[in-house]
């Protein structure tokens, strides 16, 4: 299914979802496909403010895979929510393709860290998955098409009619993305996608995530706890540090692609690289 | 210091009615025991002329179960217990959905209903019986004093134990107001409405009885009465284990509603990994 | 103004509104049974405060705090039984739920038969009534304890006794609370209802009396004063209850939070 | 003279309360010889657990009679209740009181356990006594009868019981008086406690007591059908004393008692009227005894029908 | 605190906790320390029974740090709860210093999986450790010290009055070891103590796990799912496969003392260690 999607499925994302054709002559890559300029988060107001970004910059161009890396609780989640709209910014800006983020954008899906609070055990996985989809009023065989499309590209079409939580964790996470790319967006933001998943689920995870960008066109964000994942993953990783975050260095990840799970990761190119962001990491605050 | 009941999860699932007849055989035994020890007090006079033997109470039940006016007497009381009950029903999660929603009213009322709900219904029964008299309308009126408050208390707090994090995956995908409150809202807030429902069941029995007892009202509260003030012990004892009855059947069919309705919920799951 | 202090007003006011809405609304009322707050006031001040204090509120009362913990005592120690000796549970969990089944008040009668009309029959029926709720949320609350906190006692070879006191009594006491808070309810309607029924002295057989001789005010006196102490007593136990449990209150604070 | 049956042509339904007791019979009798039907009206009985029950039910418009004594009748108007007296249901004939015997016609009874060693009323004072209701027609009397023997009733603990549990209780010692009303005086007596007074006769004197009242819905909506209540009612009265015997028949079968134990019990009367004097009488008293504050203001008003 | 423990802290802790001391005589050495042989282990019985466990066998010296890697769901907790006596074997046997395992035997502590469960929430954190200490009837000074050297170990001596919900997943996991440390156990099992905490506290935590092998002189087995922690960790690492689980492989990892986060992970043996591994984990089953 993926390996036979159109060559520009993003094109076609948008226009299905639209119901116009994106104007070609729009400035694509001219300007980065996500761009977070100066961005300050602070939660409550007043005497207990608490500034958690301090000043964020960075930017992911089209069909990119970005990774975070960062310590527990430095604002990454955080980052992520702004990003989907879900929290306003404090300070700076943040752009998808130039225009000014405020609200929910359509063109974001976001993954949220906990997967088994974002599915709704109430509904099957097809329901979830048709959740978000309703109010956009599409004919129902488009909407049947979605749905297993997007099981099928995480390997769950037989899992459509049973509840999420009589799925494994692997499975939720797998069903929580497979909402996102029913939802076709053109920037997919996932918040540590794959914790507490076993290694070998795990290691199929990233691959599906690889898999999405190339099928579907998609610009990826993920955030990850694990470094050894993060450089699997991208093509750059932002590491954050210090409080109130900010960027303490974007690393370009310069691995062959497509990316093997045994072959890739015995690299040394590839421990040179982790070796890099671990002392980035490590480094004290 | 509003104490509500958070819904059981799979690991601390409530033993309900249904559980209690898992092992038949040795139930069977227990209230054997229990029916021999009845017995025997009652023939040995141990505890006074008021206490019928078991036996002369079970004729008494089978004589009292061909008469209609006993059925009509069960049909009463359920009657009005079921239709209180429905009332709260409806006046609780509609309150509750307003309640919870709206922040301003739910710190106005937070301390009102604080005050107001260990007050038991049993308390306004005397004023009740002199506004309405000793009448079915009264006795649902009673019920849905007793009872549309605890579910009002539940819903408003399912409706604000909803997930932050279902509540964001609603806005980001860009739901409505009205589509966010029918999909994520309520079915968040069902276990706790209906743990209150399974909750005030038995309580609508209750009062349902009590209004018959103490105020007259039709049903078989008010045939207790009138079997206790005539002296006819063998009824009044026939009556109590019919209301056992009626207690445990209401717990079964609220428990089994409920376990329907909220079958994907953790306290209810069956094949969850 | 911060929402916080809205919030604090809107709640206090609106408590205050009501008792003002009552008084405005009934200070003119012709209704017999209707009458105006002021002179409900004036009765509660006659009859309660304190000439029938002691001959009847303080019996009341003292029924309700005896029955009450016999109850809870009875509730805990019966439950802590079956949960723990299977057959035991086995054979009388059926006959625990059937007559959890019967409504409280419905024991009442039963009960002056069996051994009339005095305090013990009072005592006797709150102790009867209010018995279930805890003994079942015992028994639930122990059976319930998780597994893995059972696999650390038998990890760090805790004795018996000590799993008891120092790991089931606290781990299930969240909801031994919950149960003894409706055993506490239960315990308060049926003193009410045994003095409604076959008794002369009491704050249930006062109003009853007020009702029965139409004298509204007094009747309204007497729902307030079954209404303040209803709200008192588990006032009481809510503050017990939060100091006994304050790492449970604190811990769900702590779930919700994250 | 029939009233007029509701336009759909079937007979106005009136609802009763009563609240069981032997004075049932003419209500009994007035729907079996279809006194009732021959004034257009049909009645649907309800039994109540007392009288002020019923009377609650009868001013909120759930039921449109109810017996009542004129003690909880005079309580409730003192507390401005809208009811209106339609008919007399029972009473002491105006005979009773010069009979030497005149026990034999008074329906409530004081009964001690033969062993008790209570003589007298005043005996009373530090003991406990049942009553079916308090502040009502047996507390009341009794009161009276222990104030006239020169004790002081504010000393006798008053204890609320039905009087199946009175009996029981006055068996097992748990109580050391109970009053009672027919036929529990009947029982009681069979079950050979002593009657210590006869409280009710000496308190009431003459006329009605029991009293089918009506509340303001049912005063102002079906008068007609009151007034036809009135008439068949009385009709029903004159025939149960004029055939005493039949009467005791129909008492045992309207309270569920054996006919040898209802014969121990009074003679019943059923008047043909209730007088203003009778009520007031009794109102007079309970301001006496404290019972109530002050006289209740009383006038014909208090009749659905002006006395004649 | 470990740094200055006695030279073989080991028989230190032995005598205190059992108040005599173990005859020197003790053919130690020569038989392992934790033995197991042919364990088999099946849930339920008749016709509903469910192999978990084939046959495992396998064994730990004493003094080593022994990881167990295998995918979720193979039986790993199952072996461990067999170790810690809480399930008896349905097959083969599990021996202590050549004495077989019946009952949870006074050896072993036990680190859970699930720290947030295993950590009774009505205890501060220092009554935690004291619970399974007071049935051994120590002096009360003795006990105050225990604990105090537990938490010194793990860093939370300030957390002492905390309760453990108030602390963060990592302190929580690092209440649950000290609670195991306090008790002296001769071996310590660890069940997947360092997932879901973030990667710095994860180093720490690994770092901590080391530390107590040498300073406190106890046999450790862990169970991970993250292959690069168990080479970091292990002197052995016992791969688990098929079902019903048995032993794949147990691969010597060769890597020098004492270890560290960066340099040691940079080494391309330990890339060869953990392509080894990795290699047998994802090899199809
Ligand atoms: N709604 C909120 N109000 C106030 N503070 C918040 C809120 N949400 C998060 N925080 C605080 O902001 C900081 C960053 O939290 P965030 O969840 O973004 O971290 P994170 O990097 O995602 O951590 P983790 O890796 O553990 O998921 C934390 O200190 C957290 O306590
Ligand atoms: N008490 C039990 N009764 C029946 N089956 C069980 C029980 N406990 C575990 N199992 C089953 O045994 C298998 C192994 O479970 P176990 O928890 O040991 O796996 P694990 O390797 O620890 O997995 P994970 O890495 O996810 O923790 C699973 O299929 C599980 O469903
Ligand atoms: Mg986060
Ligand atoms: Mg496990």
């Amino acid at each position: 299914m993926i390996a036979t999607s159109a060559q520009d499925p993003h094109a076609h994302v948008e226009s299905a979802r639209r119901g116009t054709t994106r104007p070609e002559s729009a400035p694509r890559g001219a300007e980065p496909r996500l761009d977070v300029a100066g961005l300050g988060k602070s939660y409550g107001s007043g005497a207990t403010a608490k500034e958690v970004i301090g000043d964020l910059t960075f930017s992911v161009e089209a069909g990119e895979v970005v990774c975070i890396v960062g310590p527990s609780g430095i604002g990454k989640t955080t980052l992520l929510k702004c990003l989907a709209g879900l929290h306003p910014a404090s300070k700076g800006e943040m752009r998808i393709d130039g225009r000014t983020i405020s609200g929910p954008p359509p063109e974001i899906a976001l993954v949220f860290q906990d997967y088994s609070r974002s599915l709704m055990p109430w509904l099957t996985v097809e329901k979830n998955l048709l959740l978000p989809l309703r109010h956009l009023r599409l004919p129902r065989t488009e909407l049947r098409a979605r749905c297993e499309e997007a099981l099928e590209a995480v390997g769950l079409t037989h899992a459509a009619g049973q509840y999420p939580w009589q799925l494994s964790g692997g499975m939720q996470q797998r069903v929580a993305i497979a909402r996102a790319l029913a939802y076709r967006p053109e920037i997919l933001i996932m918040d540590e996608p794959f914790a507490s998943v076993d290694a070998q689920t795990r290691f199929d995870l990233e691959d599906l995530c690889l898999r999405i960008r190339d099928g579907f066109g998609m610009t990826i964000l993920v955030v990850t706890h694990d470094i050894d994942e993060a450089v699997y993953l991208a093509d750059r990783v932002v590491v954050l540090g210090s409080r109130p975050a900010r960027v303490l260095q974007v690393v370009d990840v310069d691995l062959p692609s497509p990316r093997d799970q045994i072959s890739t990761r015995a690299l040394p190119e590839f421990a040179a690289q982790r070796t890099e962001v671990l002392a980035l990491i490590k480094r004290p605050a | 210091m509003t104490t509500t009941l958070a819904p059981p999860r799979a690991a601390a699932r409530a033993s309900g009615a249904a559980s209690a007849l898992r092992r038949p055989g040795a139930g069977v035994l227990g209230a054997a025991l229990v029916l021999v020890a009845w017995q025997a007090a009652a023939l040995s006079g141990a505890v006074g002329s008021g206490l019928p033997t078991a036996t002369a109470t079970g004729a008494e039940l089978a004589r009292l179960t061909v008469l209609p006016g006993f059925w009509l007497d069960i049909a009463a009381t359920v009657g009005i217990a079921m239709a209180g009950l429905a009332a709260s029903t409806v006046i609780g999660v509609a309150l509750g959905i307003l309640i919870g929603s709206f922040e301003p009213f739910r710190a106005a009322t937070l301390a009102l209903f604080e005050f107001l709900k260990p007050i038991p219904p049993i308390v306004v029964l005397p004023l009740m019986v002199l506004v309405f008299g000793p009448t079915a309308e009264m006795a649902i009126l009673l019920v849905v004093l007793g009872c549309a408050l605890t579910i009002t208390i539940q819903s408003t707090a399912g409706v604000h134990d909803t997930d932050p994090v279902a509540l964001a995956t609603a806005r980001s995908y860009g739901l409505g107001r009205i589509e966010t409150l029918l999909r994520i809202t309520l079915p968040s807030a069902l276990p706790f409405i209906g743990m209150a429902v399974r909750v005030s069941a038995p309580a609508s029995l209750i009062i349902a009885v009590v209004a018959g007892l103490l105020g007259g009202a039709p049903g078989i509260g008010l045939s207790l009465y009138q079997a206790q003030a005539a002296g006819n012990y063998t009824t009044l004892y026939a009556l109590v284990i019919v209301l056992g009855v009626l207690g445990l059947a209401l717990q079964s069919a609220s428990e089994r509603i409920e376990r329907r309705l909220l079958h994907w919920h953790p306290s209810h799951r069956e094949g969850a990994l | 103004m911060k929402p916080a202090a809205v919030n604090w007003i809107l709640g206090t006011a609106t408590p205050v509104a009501c008792a003002v809405l009552w008084w405005a609304g009934s200070a003119e009322s012709a209704n017999p049974f209707f009458p105006p707050l002021a002179s409900i006031l004036g009765r509660f001040e006659d009859l309660w405060l304190f000439d029938h204090f002691g001959s009847d509120v303080l019996v009341s009362l003292g029924n309700l705090a005896v029955g009450y913990v016999l109850a809870v005592v009875i509730g805990v120690v019966l439950g802590f039984l079956f949960a723990t000796v299977a057959p035991v549970r086995w054979m009388f969990e059926p006959v625990v739920h059937f007559v959890r089944g019967i409504p409280p008040v419905a024991l009442v009668p039963i009960l002056i038969t069996v051994i009339g009309f005095g305090a013990e029959m009072r005592i006797a029926s709150i102790v009867l009534a209010a018995l279930f709720p805890t003994l079942i949320a015992t028994m639930d609350g122990i059976r319930s304890v998780d597994g893995v906190v059972r696999d650390v006692c038998a990890v760090y070879r805790l004795g018996p006794m000590e799993r008891m006191a120092r790991v089931y009594l606290p781990s299930a006491g969240p909801r031994i609370a919950s149960g003894m808070q409706v055993s506490l309810q239960i315990a308060f309607i049926v003193m009410i209802a045994s003095e409604m029924l076959g008794s002369s002295q009491g704050i249930g057989a006062m109003t009853l009396l007020a009702q029965q001789s139409f004298l509204a005010a007094d009747m309204w006196a007497g729902i307030l004063l079954l209404g303040l102490i209803g709200f008192l007593t588990n006032l009481v136990f809510d503050i017990a209850k939060s100091r006994a449990l304050a790492w449970y209150i604190g811990s769900r604070r702590q779930e919700r939070a994250s | 003279a029939s009233s007029p049956p509701a336009s759909d042509g079937s007979p106005t339904t009136l609802k009763v309360g009563t609240i069981g007791i032997g004075s049932d019979a003419a209500l009994a009798y007035a729907q079996e010889k279809g006194y009732f039907a021959d004034e257009g009206i049909s009645v649907e009985t309800t039994v109540v657990a007392n009288p002020p029950a019923g009377i609650a039910a009868a001013q909120s418009g759930q039921l449109d009679l109810t017996y009542t004594p004129s003690i909880p009748l005079l309580n409730a108007l003192s507390q401005k209740v809208p009811l209106k007296i339609v008919a007399a249901a029972d009473g002491y004939s105006d005979d009773a009181l010069k009979d030497p015997d005149s026990g034999k016609y008074d329906d409530t009874g004081l009964f001690v356990r033969s062993d008790s060693g209570i003589a007298r009323p005043k005996d009373l004072e530090g003991t406990s006594v049942s009553v079916p209701a308090r502040r009502a027609q047996l507390e009341v009397t009794v009161s009276k009868a222990v104030a006239d023997d020169g004790g002081d009733p504010s000393k006798i603990n008053w204890m609320v019981l039905d009087p199946s549990s009175a009996m029981q209780s006055l068996e097992q010692g748990r109580i050391d008086a109970a009053s009672l009303i027919a036929p529990f005086t009947a029982r009681a007596k069979d079950a050979g406690h002593v009657l210590l007074a006869s409280p009710g006769l000496k308190f009431f004197e003459r006329g009605a007591i029991g009293l089918w009242v009506t509340g303001p819905q049912a005063a102002q909506g079906k008068e007609a059908q009151l007034e036809a209540f009135e008439r068949a009612i009385y009709k029903a009265n004159a025939y149960a004393n004029a055939h005493p015997g039949e009467t005791l028949q129909k008492i045992a079968e309207v309270t569920k008692t054996a006919p040898e134990v209802v014969r121990l019990g009074a003679l019943g009367y059923w008047p043909d009227s209730v007088r203003l004097d009778d009520v007031q009488r009794t109102n007079a008293l309970l301001a006496e005894l404290g019972f109530l504050k002050e006289e209740v203001p009383l006038d014909a008003t208090i009749f659905l029908n002006a006395p004649s």
